[in-house]
């Protein structure tokens, strides 16, 4: 629109155009390098494209070229907050292919070690929801609490966010011998501090008005596009594989699966915030009665599965994470396929924020609840 | 009467007359805006700096961290560093922007901050203009701020920024409404709009207290509507930094961004002190009835600590909104002023009228 | 004769308007204008600061400077786009006008001088806010009732007529929802 | 459902299907029945698959191939399905994203690494790559000797 324009003729261009924002790759609220485009009236988000792979590192074609060992350390780098769960559905996956069964020990270890990890990936997005919302306090309340779980993993596995604790056959190194204690001490000042995230946010009314009826998804779409996780729980949609699929220790503790029908950005919500709670009674449920015994099996120095098809399905923080690994009887993998919950999570939000304000879309994103890295693989 | 004794018209006549009587009128009263001019920039500077340094430390205390601590003791030279290097960045120039009101936008946020603060009271026979319509004058001369919100926004050729701009747009004038109201609601209680009569009427009890529960929901709705009149959070959805990363300041940097941010903090100040002044009695101290002995022990407190004491209250609280509260959205905010606000005003203002028809208050 | 500094701040206000108010006429694009309207009812309302007329001086800044102009500034958000600019004018079209404000500014003038300006004694009213509250309510000799209510007609015609000229002709609205 | 009565029910429903017992009970399909025979298993009340938690695109050497897996919400069976496509250079099969709405972002990925055109698919781009990119990547004759290095 260079140069000079009648008036009536600007006025009825206007009219035409569509008003596009490109939200991202760099905004605060994509939580990494997301675009969204968006198209808008007024604030009203008429559809969103987003647009993805800022951060494809084409993990897996590397996982093509190296050993199945190897590809742990892979994982790690997908979903950055649950590595824990990564590690595991490609641990075991391998060992379902092997047909190996690992000690006791190592699958109370992998639990409680989950567990840990959901606890401290529901913190870090209960403390960004909060400041996509506006209220920029609980991102300081949730990272101090998540710094007790970090330093937990720390002292077992040597490292605070790409853990690789667990590998084929069982876990690296055997865990610390002040873990119980410690995680005992989380649980119990986290019971404490939890009803304080409800008191900051939760009861909040202005929160209430900014979530509630925000970014419907129906239990039929979330099926249809394969949300899963806490987001597609919210819909209504029963997709928990800790209970239907149970893998690990999670046959032997009892848990509820978290359900909410509404399908909005507070359900979404009020999942994660029970999730926590639930996690803690996993945990607590385990920690005093770990197996003693070995922390792995003993395994060849080069891992070949017998040629064929495996697959592995894992509750990961943010829904159902997938391994898909085809295997020709050699040292590396033939074709290895991340099913990435985000990704699929992702592909849902066109149809959730439309007719919703660009605050909305903000929100309804964050309720999402998306990690870049994984969905971009 | 004891608090006359910090009565500082006569120390500011002294002032006048000696100049007078060194030159000619004209260079006087020029010496005498230059005074004021220089008084008044200081003043600015230091007031915006503390405030900057208070957000902080406040902001720090409520999500359980330390603030700013390494520069000076305590961290209270954090600021000044902070300007210097404002001051020593570069100032980006958009392509394609509007450059002229690109530049002025900044100048015009500022300017009307100043404006206002020249008819405030911050002390017996402390206040640059004592207009007899002091109030109206603040409300009029605040609501010029807006427009420099409207230029950056628009001038900067970014779509975030014109976003923000609008939103702002839409807020303010919804929202100044709810100011003027709830003010006249007070102005009705007092007769008059001079400043400072309407704290000399407080003498004896602040208005919040005599003015009945009228009072109290103007207070009330005075708080939530300048607050949203400031653009501060839970209402800062003209930089909302989570959707529109800054808003309409997007894309501003350096020192004209520090002039927004200094506005910023300065029309919070602003607001504190028409608050303090309206509500609280301004630098009257705190009169109880017929507690003579205590009456007497708080003349004793300088007027002007009085006034600042009331103010950082107000901004402390204002700021509590702010690390407190998520945002809102931009229907929801019109919602409150529209549906909620106005009418709720509106009827207090007649409620009001009828205390002071029937002589019910105090 | 010795300039006071109220002659000075005269000259700079009336610098002010005049300068600004060519730029509004002038400038081809539109936020410009607006802005430099802005200045002109700035300087207007210092004026009468000087004039000791605080009360209209306040109203013209609440009414024109943050009323009306920022009205003004929202439509054109709205509406245009910051590489939008006005055509230049035409020759005929800047002769023409200009002929019509040096009329103008003869016929004024011409009234002016003719006038005889008397000095008056009296003080200057004190504007508190009794004498503003009853003269506005008031229906009688000074009072505003009448006159305010006659605006308000002006203003709501003014209104609906606004409201008629932008509004979508019928046909285009069907057109659209057929479309959709 | 188990696989013995999921494979008998599949094969009244479409024929020439090749049944494996693998981990789940493996499918494979021609691509022009592949569309109609997922409609089916979609709608079928009694195994009613309306939940497509995977699919993976495969370079088999000579041919491009595809696996979906499917899981039903209610039943909680699973198959996969494995279509190949017919040839190498223009290798295409149906899109389903119409049945299963998550195929719309998997298809567009498998688009992009791999170079199945998927026929009827709404926004058939690349997803992670941009729309300039020479090759598909996951393909195993990809060559890019500036990016891959070959020890």
């Amino acid at each position: 629109m260079e140069g000079v324009l009648p008036i009536n003729q600007v006025v009825s261009e206007v009219e035409q155009q569509e008003y596009i924002i490109n939200m991202g790759p760099q905004h605060p609220s994509t939580h990494g390098v997301l675009r969204f485009l968006l198209s808008l009236k007024g604030e009203v988000v008429q559809y969103v494209q987003p647009h993805c792979g800022y951060i494809h590192r084409g993990i897996e074609k590397m996982t093509e070229k190296i050993t199945y060992p190897q590809i742990i350390h892979l994982t790690d780098r997908l979903d950055y907050l649950s590595a824990h769960m990564n590690n595991e559905a490609v641990s075991l996956c391998v060992e379902n292919a092997l047909q190996i069964e690992v000690p006791e020990r190592v699958k109370y270890i992998r639990t409680i070690m989950a567990e840990l990890s959901r606890l401290a990936s529901h913190q870090l997005w209960w403390a960004a929801f909060g400041m996509d919302l506006g209220a920029l306090t609980t991102f300081f309340y949730g990272l101090r609490d998540r710094e007790y779980i970090l330093d937990i993993f720390e002292q077992t596995t040597g490292s605070r966010l790409t853990q690789s604790y667990n590998c084929p056959g069982g876990l690296m190194n055997d865990i610390h011998p002040d873990f119980q204690k410690k995680v005992k001490e989380f649980i119990k000042n986290f019971r404490k501090v939890l009803p304080e995230y409800n008191q900051l946010l939760t009861g909040n009314v202005i929160f209430h008005e900014r979530t509630k009826g925000i970014g419907l998804l129906s239990k039929e779409d979330a099926i249809s596009f394969g949300v899963t996780g806490p987001s597609g729980r919210g819909s209504g949609f029963s997709c928990d594989l800790r209970k239907s699929h149970p893998y690990s220790a999670y046959d032997k503790v009892d848990f509820k699966e978290i359900l909410y029908t509404e399908g909005d950005t507070f359900a979404r919500y009020q999942v994660r915030m029970d999730e926590m709670l639930e996690s803690m009674n996993i945990i607590e449920q385990l920690i005093d009665n770990i197996p003693e015994g070995d922390y792995a099996l003993k395994m060849k120095a080069i891992i070949k599965l017998p040629e064929g098809e495996y697959y592995q399905r894992v509750e990961s923080a943010r829904g159902e994470f997938g391994v898909h690994i085809i295997s020709d009887g050699n040292k590396n993998p033939y074709r290895v396929k991340f099913r990435s919950p985000n990704f699929s999570n992702l592909s849902a939000i066109d149809s959730m924020a439309r007719g919703f304000k660009i605050a909305d879309l903000v929100a309804i994103s964050g309720s999402l609840d998306l990690v870049i890295p994984d969905l971009d693989k | 009467m004891p608090f006359d004794i910090y009565d500082l018209s006569t120390f500011t006549h002294w002032i006048d007359t000696s100049l007078r009587a060194g030159m000619s009128p004209f260079w006087a009263v020029f010496t005498e805006f230059v005074l004021v001019g220089v008084v008044f920039l200081a003043f600015y500077a230091v007031v915006g700096l503390f405030l900057v340094y208070a957000e902080r430390r406040i902001c720090a205390f409520m999500q359980c961290r330390l603030g700013p601590n390494r520069v000076g003791p305590g961290g209270i030279f954090q600021t000044i560093a902070d300007l210097i290097k404002l001051l020593f960045k570069e100032l980006i120039y958009i392509k394609n922007a509007d450059k002229i009101l690109f530049n002025i936008a900044p100048f015009i946020v500022i300017i009307a901050s100043f404006l206002a603060l020249a008819a405030i009271p911050f002390g017996k026979g402390l206040q640059a203009m004592d207009f007899n319509i002091g109030i109206f004058y603040v409300v009029a001369v605040s609501s010029i701020g807006v427009i420099g919100i409207l230029l950056a926004g628009w001038s900067s050729n970014s779509k975030y920024s014109l976003i923000g701009a609008l939103r702002s747009g839409a807020q303010i004038i919804s929202y100044e409404l709810s100011v003027g109201l709830s003010l006249i609601v007070i102005v009705i209680l007092a007769g008059t709009m001079q400043l400072s009569e309407i704290v000399e009427m407080q003498r004896d009890g602040w208005f919040i207290f005599t003015g009945h529960l009228p009072a109290v929901i103007a207070f009330i709705i005075f708080m939530i509507a300048s607050t949203a009149e400031i653009n501060r959070g839970p209402f800062d959805l003209a930089e909302a930094e989570s959707e529109l990363t800054a808003g309409f300041h997007t894309e501003y940097s350096g020192i004209k961004f520090a002039f927004f941010f200094l506005a910023e903090y300065m029309n919070m100040f602003i607001v504190a002190s028409i608050a303090a002044t309206v509500f609280w009695g301004g630098w009257m101290p705190l009169h109880i009835g017929s507690w003579e002995g205590f009456n007497h022990a708080m003349d004793f407190i300088p007027p002007f600590i009085w006034y600042l004491g009331k103010t950082a209250v107000i901004i402390y609280l204002i700021m509590l909104f702010k690390w407190t509260f998520p945002r809102l959205r931009i229907d929801q905010l019109l919602t409150l002023e529209w549906k909620y606000l106005l009418p709720v005003n509106l009827f207090n203002v007649l409620l009001m009228a009828f205390i002071v028809l029937k002589g019910w208050h105090f | 004769m010795e300039i006071t500094g109220a002659q000075i701040m005269f000259y700079i206000f009336a610098a002010v308007i005049l300068v600004f108010s060519v730029l509004t006429v002038t400038s081809r694009k539109i936020l410009r204008a607006a802005t430099y309207l802005l200045f002109v009812l700035i300087a207007t309302a210092g004026i009468y600061f000087m004039l000791k007329y605080e009360f209209l001086a306040a109203v013209q800044l609440t009414l024109y400077a943050g009323g009306i102009v920022v009205l003004i500034i929202f439509s054109i958000l709205l509406t245009s786009h910051i590489s939008e600019k006005f055509e230049p004018i035409s020759k005929m079209k800047t002769i023409a006008s200009f002929l019509a404000s040096a009329a103008g500014a003869i016929l004024v003038s011409s009234v002016f001088i003719q006038y005889k300006f008397v000095a008056t004694t009296k003080e200057a009213l004190n504007v508190d806010m009794e004498i503003i509250g009853k003269s506005l309510l008031s229906y009688e000799r000074e009072g505003f009732v009448l006159p305010f209510e006659v605006i308000s007609i002006l203003l709501l015609a003014a209104m609906v007529g606004a409201i008629v000229i932008a509004k979508k002709s019928d046909d285009k609205i069907i057109n659209e929802d057929k479309i959709k | 459902m188990n696989n013995e009565e999921l494979k008998q029910k599949i094969s009244a429903i479409e024929s020439d299907l090749v049944f494996e017992d693998k981990q789940y009970l493996t499918i494979t399909v021609e691509p022009e029945k592949f569309k109609g025979l997922a409609l089916k298993l979609r709608n079928d009340k009694d195994l009613s698959f309306d939940y497509m938690f995977n699919i993976t695109g495969v370079d088999y050497g000579d041919l491009l191939g595809v696996c979906y897996f499917i899981t039903s919400t209610q039943f909680s069976h699973i198959i996969e399905l494995k279509v190949k496509a017919k040839s190498r250079e223009n290798a295409e099969i149906e899109t389903v994203c119409d049945i299963w709405k998550t195929a719309e972002f998997q298809e567009r990925e498998i688009y992009d690494l791999l170079g199945i055109k998927f026929i009827n698919h709404p926004d058939l781009r690349r997803i992670f790559l941009e729309e300039d990119w020479v090759g598909y990547p996951l393909r195993k004759d990809y060559v890019d000797e500036v990016n891959i290095v070959e020890r």
